[in-house]
């Protein structure tokens, strides 16, 4: 483990929010695609179905 | 081939799933690499481990204030030309721009606890930042209060104009208004010494992989607008049939 | 005289076409009546012919400032009195006979009420003289005589007959008989939108459908 | 056009209008900060021009969606749209009625808030100027956003954060400008700039309200 | 009682029912206040706790025509009132509602604010103390103020003017609590008081409320 | 069994007298049709009946929760789904068959719709649909079939008959034919108010009249 010093905690702190927020927006963008395509397709099949 | 071609629904998801893969692993690539490469450099003899936090700042800041520009290209074409996709693009890059501006500003903060002592200080930089995420809020909470999308998209687009005009102008003003703390631009070509390089190549890969992964997001948000379009418009056809 | 000429006139709300394949044409001293079922479109049309919506394909001919438009909501200020009401208009339009409206709409023993004190029917009534202020040709109505009594809907049809006599065109949408003699009628259920993609989108629902 | 005026500005005077209201807001506000920030004179006077210009500006806010929401719900908009008048020109009138039914009563009452709020004599003139210059940009802009959002029922707040944005620079200016007032600094140049702002906001927002409001109406 | 609660929290939410653009006016207010005094720390810290309880008192003051003024409109009111609902229950309900969705996002989002700010750290649990036993009375007071003003065509001004000296024993007593905070002194008084004029409002208040409903009604 | 009952009423809008010395019975499987010209006071007579404001004079006689009220404005929230709409108000009544609503107004098909979404006679049927789910014997209708096609007034019509033949009944105002057999007609002219002086006045503009 690599030696912060004294502004470990500002350092770990950007980083973890930092990561926190592009991990939070690309889990985002991802379900929310899955999410549409899914219903997108949940929809044509009925459509072709019915 | 014209501009429309690809701002045609169907020729746009095509085009856009081809190249997702690719522009993604590049967007993994330079974002891990450029960070993890940047959270091991050694300290600075100033700022400690603190230099660290560059690596996210920097790159968050430049796509924050990239990312409006775009969205304001965006709502141009979507004015001018009346090509939808483009219009969906703008919408779906908001809350990208909305959160680098958040990483820039939370990095930032973090960062002067340390430097400056304080979390929050009215610097002209800092609050140039908070009053892009200011329209970055309203653009998206216009998005979202309007449901007929087409005239949602114009008055968005509107509402892009003017406040490019106003952002800018909020610039000189905050200039004007307060000296300020924070440092100018160091990585520009005059002032090339003043980043050595241990630091100078990790950034550039973190600039990168952030751009890259701008495009990866905005390629899938956008296909996900495309899709709710797609689905909205069938089920508006059925209930009126 | 031709005041309105449509042609292959498609309208939508809501982003959908809800009519499609529309022509008709109106003279000086023709009155038209658009019927047809709930939800069909006649509110759609109106608001198109009025210049407030594009239409989503075909044309619509007529002369600048030719139209005078009358929905549901009478653009009527409570807080203003009756005569202040229509005075204003009629500045606007930069017409006249406001005086001459009240009295064709039995408004006068009404004239200084604040508008918001006026029943349902009267309110109507006050949003029907405004139109006789605006001195255009064109008038189109949207439900013209809801909530009026049936002394209010003769002296309504006396009103449009006057207004036809003296060169002017009328295209109303109603559910209700409105006793102008020799009006025309239209109904719009065979138009009805068939729901085909369009060959040029021009909205979000036509793009992605 | 002059009718239009008339119209609003009656409108806004009969009972129930809220002509006053702005005023009264102000003063409500300036009343409220020495009770949340206590009455200590050496912490008030230095705060008071900003909390007099932020005071002045949400008294404009809270006032915006007078200018176009209720000529929507009655109708008065789509036949406003479908009058002899040109649509910019209805924009920049309505615009003028709000300012003179409000920016102008507060420009009348600021002295004696001034006083309220501890602020330095010598920083009066420069306050009203300030608001003399900059206010109608304020109204301007708020027609902007109220246009931008008249379509949606109770749109009042998010008009709110649309427009405070928009408020800022000339905020900073104005403010600017009665704080080295007060020091006895010269304050011509941000008053130029503020200046500028509102040139360039009463030449061109009509065109982008109109152009905003046009797609509301459709 | 529950299906009143569940309808205005839906409608709150959904697109257009403005939850969150409190947070967003609270925000854009401590942005603002920054812009009109100076970027100076020191002129900054000491109002902070005043200023803050004035930004959410405006934040809570500018969501309250919603509480009433739609279901007017729309006849939701006149229905209602003949529902077999007493009507001191659906105002306490639609009180409730009002600060869910204004109230409880501004004390999550205080501390935020703080920092922008400059408020000094150790004041910053007392300010989301004496929120969240103050900011309830609010919603209460300004359910009232919006009772006698719902008849009126955009009453929120005038709203305003009516509902604010109600608030004014909430807001001193409030930054009191968070200035002595911040300066260490015991803060347990004002924090009483507080907690009693919430409760109070809560008790009495529904019904004068809907008294001045029923007043509105016929 | 009597629904209804008002005797020597008095009614008033705006501080002064529109109706006075009124009296009528309402009972079980009875309609009754309010007509009337434009202002005599039928909107006021029915918001008194509602329970919504005080008779000026008289009394009224119903039990407690038994009126329906439906006016002008339909309570509708645009944002909320048609089915949602329908069922905030079946959960408040504490009545149910919302899906039975929906089918008798013929509104299944845009059940999951924005109520805003709705032209102006589906906004109506939605407004009607609701007074089935309020479970209450007594419907107080001010001009229910405005707007209504001629498809949907009788749907309306057979709405009102099957209410009573359930054992309810239903006070209407209205200017134009309901079509609903066996009701009622009371026309409201012979008892416009005649300005004398109350014996005790009810508002100020009475006692200083
Ligand atoms: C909330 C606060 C902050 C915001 C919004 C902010 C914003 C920005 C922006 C926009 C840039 C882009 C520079 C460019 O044009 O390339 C930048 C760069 C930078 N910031 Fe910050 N900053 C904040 C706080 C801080 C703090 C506290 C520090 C350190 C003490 C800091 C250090 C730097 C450094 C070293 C750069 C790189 C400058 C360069 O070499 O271009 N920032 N910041
Ligand atoms: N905002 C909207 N979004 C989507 N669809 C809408 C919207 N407003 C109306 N519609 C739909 O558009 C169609 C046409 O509506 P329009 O109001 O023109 O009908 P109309 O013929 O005037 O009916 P009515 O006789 O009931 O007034 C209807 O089917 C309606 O449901
Ligand atoms: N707010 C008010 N203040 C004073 N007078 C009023 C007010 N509202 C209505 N009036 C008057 O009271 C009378 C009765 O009105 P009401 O609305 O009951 O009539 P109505 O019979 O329903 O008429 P309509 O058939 O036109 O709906 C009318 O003469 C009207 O002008
Ligand atoms: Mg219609
Ligand atoms: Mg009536």
């Amino acid at each position: 483990m690599i030696d912060l010093g004294r502004y470990a905690f500002a350092v770990l702190a950007s980083y973890g929010i930092g990561l926190a927020l592009l991990g939070g927006l690309v889990w985002h963008t991802l379900a929310a695609n899955a999410r549409a395509r899914r219903a997108l397709e949940t929809h044509e099949r009925r459509s072709d179905n019915g | 081939m014209s501009l429309w071609e690809y701002a045609n629904p169907v020729r746009f998801m095509q085009v856009s799933g081809r190249m997702l893969p690719w522009v993604a692993a590049g967007a993994v690539i330079g974002t891990v690499g450029g960070l993890g490469w940047g959270f091991l450099t050694p300290d600075d003899f100033r700022q400690g481990s603190t230099v660290k936090i560059v690596f996210l700042h920097v790159p968050a800041a430049m796509m924050a204030i990239n990312i409006w520009v775009m969205m304001l290209v965006a709502s141009l074409i979507w004015i001018i030309r009346r090509h939808h996709v483009s219009a969906l693009a703008a919408k779906a890059a908001a809350p990208i721009g909305a959160v680098m501006t958040l990483i820039a500003l939370a990095t930032g903060a973090l960062w002067g606890q340390p430097m400056w002592g304080t979390w929050w200080e009215w610097d002209p930089r800092l609050t140039s930042f908070l009053i892009l995420f200011l329209f970055y809020l309203g653009y998206i909470a216009l998005w979202s209060a309007i449901e007929d999308p087409d005239s949602a998209a114009d008055l968005t687009g509107v509402l892009c104009l003017v406040g490019s005009v106003f952002a800018l102008l909020s610039r000189y003003a905050v200039l004007f208004w307060s000296q300020g703390l924070h440092q100018g631009a160091s990585l520009s070509v005059q002032s090339g010494e003043r980043m050595s390089h241990v630091y100078r190549y990790p950034l550039y890969l973190a600039m990168i992989g952030f751009g890259l992964l701008f495009l990866t997001l905005l390629l899938i948000r956008t296909r996900t607008e495309i899709r709710k379009r797609r689905l909205a418009a069938l089920l508006a056809r059925e209930t009126r049939a | 005289m031709r005041l309105l000429a449509a042609e292959g006139l498609a309208v939508s709300r809501g982003g959908l076409r809800v009519i499609e394949g529309l022509g008709f044409t109106l003279d000086a001293g023709e009155a038209l009546v658009l019927r047809g079922p709930n939800g069909i479109g006649k509110t759609t049309l109106l608001r198109c012919i009025a210049g407030l919506q594009p239409p989503a394909a075909g044309s619509i001919v007529l002369a600048e400032d030719a139209v005078a438009y009358a929905a549901h909501a009478d653009g009527i200020k409570p807080a203003l009195s009756v005569a202040e009401n229509l005075a204003f208009w009629a500045r606007v339009f930069g017409g006249t006979g406001a005086a001459a409206a009240l009295r064709a709409m039995d408004l006068e023993a009404l004239a200084d009420r604040p508008a918001g004190a006026l029943s349902a029917g009267q309110k109507r009534r006050l949003g029907l003289a405004r139109l006789m202020v605006t001195g255009r040709p064109l008038w189109v109505l949207d439900e013209p005589t809801v909530s009026l009594d049936a002394a209010s809907t003769l002296r309504f049809a006396e009103v449009v007959r006057a207004h036809l006599d003296g060169g002017g065109a009328a295209l109303m949408a109603t559910h209700i008989e409105l006793g102008i003699a020799g009006a025309r009628a239209l109904d719009l259920t065979p138009y009805r939108a068939s729901g085909a993609a369009p060959a040029r989108p021009h909205s979000f629902n036509e793009a992605f459908a | 056009m002059l009718a239009l005026l008339i119209r609003d500005l009656r409108l806004a005077v009969r009972a129930g209008g809220g002509f006053g209201l702005g005023v009264a807001f102000f003063l409500i506000l300036s009343a409220l900060v020495p009770f949340g920030v206590g009455p200590d004179r050496a912490a008030l006077a230095p705060v008071a021009p900003g909390i007099l210009w932020v005071g002045a500006l949400l008294a404009c806010l809270l006032s915006l969606d007078r200018i176009f929401a209720l000529d929507h719900e009655d109708g008065s908009l789509d036949l406003l749209a479908t009058a002899p008048l040109p649509l910019e020109g209805a924009v920049a009138v309505k615009a003028l009625a709000h300012w003179i039914t409000t920016g102008l009563p507060l420009i009348l009452a600021a002295p004696l808030f001034g006083v309220l709020l501890q602020l330095p004599p010598a920083a009066m003139p420069w306050l009203i100027v300030s608001l003399l210059v900059g206010t109608p940009a304020l109204s301007m802009l708020g027609a902007f956003g109220a246009a931008l959002t008249v379509g949606l029922r109770r749109g009042g707040l998010l008009m709110s954060l649309l427009v405070l944005p928009l408020y800022i620079p000339t905020l900073i200016f104005g403010a600017e400008v009665t704080r080295r007032g007060a020091e006895g600094l010269g304050a011509a140049t941000p008053l130029v700039f503020l200046a500028g702002i509102t040139l360039g906001a009463l030449a061109l927002i009509p065109f982008a309200a109109s152009a905003a409001l046009r797609v509301n109406l459709r």
